[in-house]
């Protein structure tokens, strides 16, 4: 038992360190040694709770408190992270059906891992189905036990993709001088693909991006909020003038195309700009939790935030300097602009930012990204954008 | 149709030497107004709005009668309430009698035939009527619209003759009229009857007089009524215990709730030579120590002749009285049901909940006036469990049927956080769940909100008591309900154990590859540790 | 305190021996109540629940009064009201003075100092007063806080002494008592002054005294108040006409109204030797034919002796007058306000209003009782656009300021439905919008749902009138709001026209590569085309 | 002018053709046909106007009339169509300043055709705020007056799309042996994208897919409602042991998947096989959209639906056959089923679909795709979708 359990905490570190390598490895490789790393951990930990069971002390499960109050935001290490409170549940009579839940969902995922297989939430909620009294009875409660199960894999360095859930969402859409480096589903093969090839269509980001390799030459990464501004900028091959990679967010981005961003930048050390609406919930619904996540999820953070994301626009100066059509700011919009700057630790650290919402506020106004076809549908490509980009250190941060 | 332009007022000056009145024309139409006649016109006022709640209140009048006669003369009462149709769904003849001491001769016209005379407007006592009204407004509403008048026949002891008498109101005059007046025939051996014809409408459900009747006897124990409905059907309402409610004692005015008027009048009207002993002997709680402290506040000797009081004076006494802590008034006035004669009732009529309780406050005081408070609740069981609370709300014994929502009582039931024991409440409104709450307020003099004695004025004394006894009953009904909740989830984890343990096994044998033997021994440890502390 | 357990049934019947009442010692304590000690322990009857409305129901009923009796006399009424702080907050004293007929003196102790005197409760005809309680109760108030009398100065002729008297109320005989008596000096020519002091709260606001002068200013056009509040400052409400209204007669009861008890009564009172002569004497719109009719109905003779119809006759009688047509009573006894007038008033009151309206109908009957119906509203203008409608109720030109969720006025307006007339109105609520309503219902008896006076009861015929007078105003407004739409729509089209048009021939150039001229051609064209069709 | 006018009604009559061509034309080809035409439309659109003014009449416009009453649906053209119900606009003093925004929308969509451009609602919307008074105060009206062109012009067989108008959804995601031809964003040349060599990743269909040509030797398309299906087919290249393209809906598919379906299953002549949930939504909202489309906006379904297809499962049947984990159905979706059978004229065609319904009804249960997860993972490759295709001729159709 001891050598096991040496090995296992050897695979967790390796696990750790992988997870925010900048040295690009064979994509099989690693993948193979993922899996093992996070085998081991849920092997690891069941094996804590059978050595509690048989030394007849009540097991344990230690996750991190989700809470805003655990939240720190450090700007060198460029995401909120995690506190050090922990939450310890103590295997109770109440919690008993919970607890076999969640060790019948770290089989599951072991089984998954071995069989090079995933599942979405919904899939692991249905093979519950089978678990007899221990099935769940709505997918809700599945939920909650494979959020723990995340949480409290987080503090081993293991996401959830990892544990081979992979989320429901689509991935966003992709184009620009990337290759990616994928398998062939069918064969297993080395292939590459490449996105500048797709003619009017895409790349669509796969759900799990953990295995995938890049090589790219692209000067930046540009961050795209809405689908339409993602086809003009694609259409008119903007991607082909500026040199940089397009990724259509499509709102705010989902667990897929955060990750897919953050590995490639982080992997071909390049910049990533956002480009969203100026207002609120652009600026912190979708480029905050980009960049630094969100406080309520901060164990996820250190595997989606993409804290080499800036700001291009749509800032709240452009709608003077544009002269750009407004809508007045909505209740909900001041409320969550005036709660980032009492509450948000990023907003409150960053004095721009500060500034720039209260502009914001000042005006009482928000713009569109696509206002800019007010002047001419191409006067994002042709003025705004190069305007913008000469001055890139000055975005805001 | 346009208005008739008023002339301008040259004419009118004019008009006014041929028309218009002067102050000595308008004096000649000045008269007296007589108290019957006022409440003739302005019937609502007494609970005779409509035909249906007519027939209600008159019943209600006669059996508060019945019940406060029997009281005072220490017999249980036995009642019997009959309504025979004349002409259905328009008059009806209403027959009140009871086992009380009967009213002597010359009483009778004045009870039954004059508005306001009565014996209890004046005492500080517990009693259901107070102001010598009820009972000659019914007879008074029979006659209006029957021309009938009142029949009553009492007998004051069974070697005494029984008498039938005809009475009806001279309203102009308030006086009664004696049209027939006779010795009859009556198996009885003391007691009193009322007939009265009066157009009505009789309706069973909500507000009904079965309703009524049911309610009385569960705030009344003691009695036993009886009653024959228009379609011959009778329903009993028996007694569930032979004692009387203890006898109550009348009080003197507590000073505190005296005002600068009454203390004038008092003070013109009292038979004690001394200010002093004005104080002493015509208050409650008031004895040397407390005189004194009066009379020294008021800046006054306590030597003062009453009558020689002056206005200005009265009103320093008054200052004086409000900065003098005095005793609350004694509580023997009051008689409250008492907690257990309560549930006993609240359970013969609300038979099939699977809980009771209740609770008796202390006598407490409003502007003087002692008071007490009780409140009942039954829960569970066969009680509807997805509607309102049901509440009964009763003022000296007597069910209150209209006006819950101006009534206190309703108010501190919603004011109530009834969520804190386990049930649900929506906002403003009444619990919701199997629950049955009753609330008696007691008192010297119940402040009403109207003179059809429908609901409770809100006075914050009275709300304190009553919150703090449902408060009372809540916290017991909490102990309860969680008691049962305790037992169900225990009996829940239990099984939890049996079900969930093996699948903890499962788990640990299919991440760790154990063997059978080993699953199987984690399971029985892991039951061991779980059912240990379970048990602790 | 747990209760005392009552003694068992045999204990009972010693104690009975000792202590406890029989018929003989309970009628010993019977005793007459005087309605002054009725209504001082049941004041909230009357509107004097608490310090604040006391204050302004004092003023009220001293206001009603100078009115009456003005108008009564033919004279404009000039009402002076004077608020004094004796102690602010806590006591005050209150002097209505006004410039009508006076009263002569061996009126004034029982005007002043008896409940239930006056000249109005028997005759049938418009007029504020109806009890002969009002002011005597609020002398009885201040009685009762302060100790104070009535102080009361009155004269009835320019020729003749101005008297002082001070009154007080014997509450336990209700008679007034007066303690001085004596001739002053006095600058008026004919007037009458009274002078309360008395506990009470003052407060501006929605339901202040301002506010019900303001609003007694409304529907009494004829009438200027001065009024010098407590802080010293002053507020006149002039007269807008010195008309005053029509002077109403007094009307015989209708048949209609008579229920049986009071048909016996008049029956026993009458002067008539003949049935057929009591029918026409004492009922309006009773005539030869009427009454033989009725009689024929009854299966009575015309000749009989009223005073022989025995109580079976009389109610035949009833039924007979039920179904006898007769016509509805004259109307003569009541006066509205007046459509003009109400305008013109509201305009004084509600100036910035754009658009001013009213409806009287004619005289309608409930009960026998003959009344009226106005109704005003204002509309627009610099009133508020997103606030509920205000609402001032009028009962016999008196401002009701209390209770309007219980009055029928309030009711009627609710149940109107505001939409048709371009008004928003959530259910069950007061329409939304730039809206103040105001509704009079005049009548001989107006029916109030309690003696304060303070909301009008629900009687069909009166919500029937009122809601076919809401509505005439409704449909005015309806007109004067499409109106003003379709000016503003006007307007808009022509600006439209001239905007849109150019773009029409712009988007053409574009499309079908037109030539400058073509382009402009095109736009002059469309242009006639378009005005053309406007005008049509 | 007349001559002008001959020529713009024959570019009408082979767009309208173009519309339903089976035929295969090289792209490029195409595309510039496909804008003469449209351009003919708009012109003569704007003569007829014109005309009119000359005349001293008052200018119409003809729609047609959009409501389910104007609908019929017959199963030899596969798709609800548009009924002869026309609504005719006259320019009044009411309409002026709507007719002048219709005008000036055709001016741009004019102008886009011409410069090869398209725009999304969002941006026609601001290029309005340049418009002086006639400008749009707020998107709905913009919105409104697009969806009265598209109407106007489907008449002619001319798409919203064609009118360089392009949507702001995504497009749904695409694996499996098909070459899509499309050209270059930068260099217009021709290229050829492989969705059989986006790895992981998948082909994302372009906002618009009027240019595309395809190439394909694949047995059938299978439409999947839900991403974690799709995912899941495609992570186990079921393409490729099925021989099929996967298309993933993402729930009710946009425009750009609808239209892209239709024209590779037209074009290619190959079956269209629905893979959704079993529920009244699946079923209605998603199968009957795609196949016949809605009654409220008939004039587009010539363009949209897909009447090929057919409905593979889940169906009530397979609920019993495969034992499924099931939730009781909605208060809502009890009234949509209901309202289906009562007024859908395509459920109340086919007896076997209303049969489906009803039993539907009658179980009270719903489930989903991914409750085949009960048995295995992979049941439904492995299990479910092979024993399906055996008897693709029984289909619901």
């Amino acid at each position: 038992m001891a050598k096991k359990k040496k090995k296992a905490k050897a695979a967790k570190k390796t696990a750790a360190k992988k997870a925010v390598t900048k040295k690009q490895a064979p994509a099989k490789k690693r993948a193979a040694k993922k899996a093992d790393a996070t085998e081991s951990c849920i092997v690891d930990t069941a094996g804590g709770v059978h050595r509690a069971i048989k030394g007849g002390r009540k097991p344990e499960l230690k996750s991190p408190t989700r809470a805003l109050s655990n939240v720190r935001y450090d700007e060198r290490v460029g995401y909120f992270e995690l506190g050090r409170g922990r939450k310890i549940r103590t295997l109770t009579v109440n919690s008993v059906k919970t607890f076999a839940q969640t060790l019948k969902m770290m089989a599951l995922s072991k089984e998954l891992i071995e069989e090079d297989d995933s599942a979405t939430k919904r899939e692991a909620y249905y093979v519950s189905k089978n678990w007899a009294e221990a099935k769940f009875d709505d997918q809700t409660e599945s939920d909650t036990v494979m959020d723990d199960i995340e949480a409290m894999f987080s503090l081993e360095g293991v996401s959830r993709e990892q544990l081979r859930f992979r989320p429901e969402e689509h991935g966003g859409s992709v184009a620009g001088p990337l290759l990616v480096l994928d398998r062939d589903q069918r064969t297993g093969a080395r292939i590459t693909v490449d996105c500048t090839a797709q003619g009017s269509g895409t790349y669509g980001i796969p759900h799990s991006v953990e295995d995938l390799g890049f090589r790219t030459d692209a000067d930046f990464i540009l961050a795209i909020e809405t689908g339409g501004m993602f086809q003009r900028l694609h259409s008119h091959a903007y991607w082909d003038r500026a040199n940089c990679i397009l990724v259509g967010l499509g709102g705010v981005p989902t667990r897929a195309t955060r990750r897919f961003i953050r590995r490639l930048s982080d992997e071909k050390n390049i910049p990533v700009y956002a480009f969203v609406d100026c207002d609120p919930y652009g600026i912190s619904n979708i480029y905050r939790t980009l960049k630094v996540g969100s406080g309520n999820a901060a164990h996820i953070n250190q595997f989606f935030c993409v804290p080499r994301a800036r700001f291009l626009g749509v800032t709240p100066q452009d709608i003077i300097d544009y002269d750009l059509p407004t809508h007045p700011l909505k209740e909900v919009d001041i409320k969550r602009a005036k709660d980032a700057l009492k509450n948000d630790p990023f907003f409150k650290r960053h004095k721009r930012w500060s500034a720039a919402l209260e502009q914001l506020l000042a005006m009482g106004k928000r713009a569109e990204q696509q206002a800019f076809a007010k002047h001419t549908l191409n006067y994002v490509i042709d003025e705004y954008l190069p305007a913008k980009l000469r001055q890139a250190s000055k975005f805001l941060p | 149709m346009a208005r008739k332009k008023a002339p301008p007022l040259k004419k009118t000056a004019k008009r006014k030497a041929t028309g218009r009145a002067t102050a000595e024309s308008m004096a000649k139409r000045q008269r007296e107004i007589s108290v019957s006649e006022f409440f003739t016109k302005n019937r609502h006022l007494l609970g005779f709005d409509n035909p249906r709640k007519a027939l209600l209140t008159a019943i209600k009048e006669a059996v508060d009668n019945s019940l406060d006669a029997c009281e005072e003369a220490g017999i249980p009462p036995d009642v019997r309430v009959e309504l025979v149709v004349v002409k259905k769904d328009q008059r009806y003849r209403l027959v009140v009698e009871d086992n009380g001491p009967g009213i002597v001769r010359a009483q009778v016209p004045k009870i039954f035939g004059q508005l306001l005379y009565g014996s209890k407007f004046h005492s500080l006592k517990q009693s259901r009527g107070q102001q010598g009204i009820g009972i000659s407004a019914a007879g008074m509403y029979g006659q209006l619209t029957t021309g009938k008048p009142v029949v009553i026949t009492s007998r004051t002891g069974p070697r005494r003759p029984a008498l039938e008498f005809h009475v009806s109101i001279d309203t102009a005059k308030n006086r009664p009229e004696v049209s027939k007046e006779r010795e009859v025939e009556w198996d009885v051996r003391h007691g009193t009857r009322v007939e009265i014809e009066l157009e009505g409408r009789y309706q069973r459900g909500k507000q009904s007089i079965d309703e009524y009747l049911r309610q009385t006897s569960i705030a009344n124990p003691h009695v036993t009524i009886r009653y024959v409905a228009p379609d011959g059907e009778s329903l009993t309402f028996e007694r569930v215990t032979k004692e009387l409610p203890a006898e109550t004692t009348e009080i003197k005015p507590h000073p505190y709730g005296v005002e600068l008027g009454l203390l004038i009048k008092m003070l013109k009207d009292t038979g004690a030579r001394t200010l002093s002993a004005f104080l002493k002997q015509d208050f409650s709680r008031v004895g040397p120590k407390v005189a004194k402290e009066i009379c020294a506040n008021a800046g006054l000797t306590e030597k003062a002749r009453p009558s020689r009081i002056a206005r200005q004076e009265a009103d320093n006494l008054i200052a004086a009285i409000r900065d003098t802590k005095i005793m609350a008034p004694p509580a023997d006035c009051i008689v409250p049901i008492g907690g257990e004669l309560l549930e006993a009732s609240l359970k013969q009529q609300v038979p099939d909940a699977a809980f009771y309780t209740s609770s008796t406050r202390s006598p407490a005081v409003y502007r003087g006036n002692p008071f007490q408070v009780e409140v009942a609740i039954a829960y569970g069981g066969e009680l509807q469990a997805d509607d309102l609370a049901r509440v009964f709300r009763f003022a000296n014994r007597v069910p209150l049927l209209y006006q819950p929502g101006a009534c206190l009582i309703t108010r501190s039931i919603v004011g109530t956080d009834w969520k804190n024991y386990g049930l649900q409440q929506a906002r403003g409104a009444l619990p919701t769940g199997p629950l049955v709450v009753l609330a008696h307020v007691a008192s010297v003099w119940v402040p009403f909100t109207s003179e059809s004695k429908e609901a409770i004025a809100d006075y914050p004394e009275i709300q304190k008591e009553l919150k703090l006894a449902i408060q009372e009953c809540g916290r017991r009904l909490r102990i309860f309900v969680n008691r049962r909740k305790r037992e169900a989830d225990a009996a829940k984890k239990k099984s939890y154990i049996e079900q969930y343990i093996p699948h903890i096994g499962q788990a640990l044998q299919d991440i760790l590859d154990l063997s059978d033997r080993s699953r199987d021994q984690a399971v029985t440890k892991l039951r061991d540790i779980l059912e240990r502390s379970r048990k602790m």
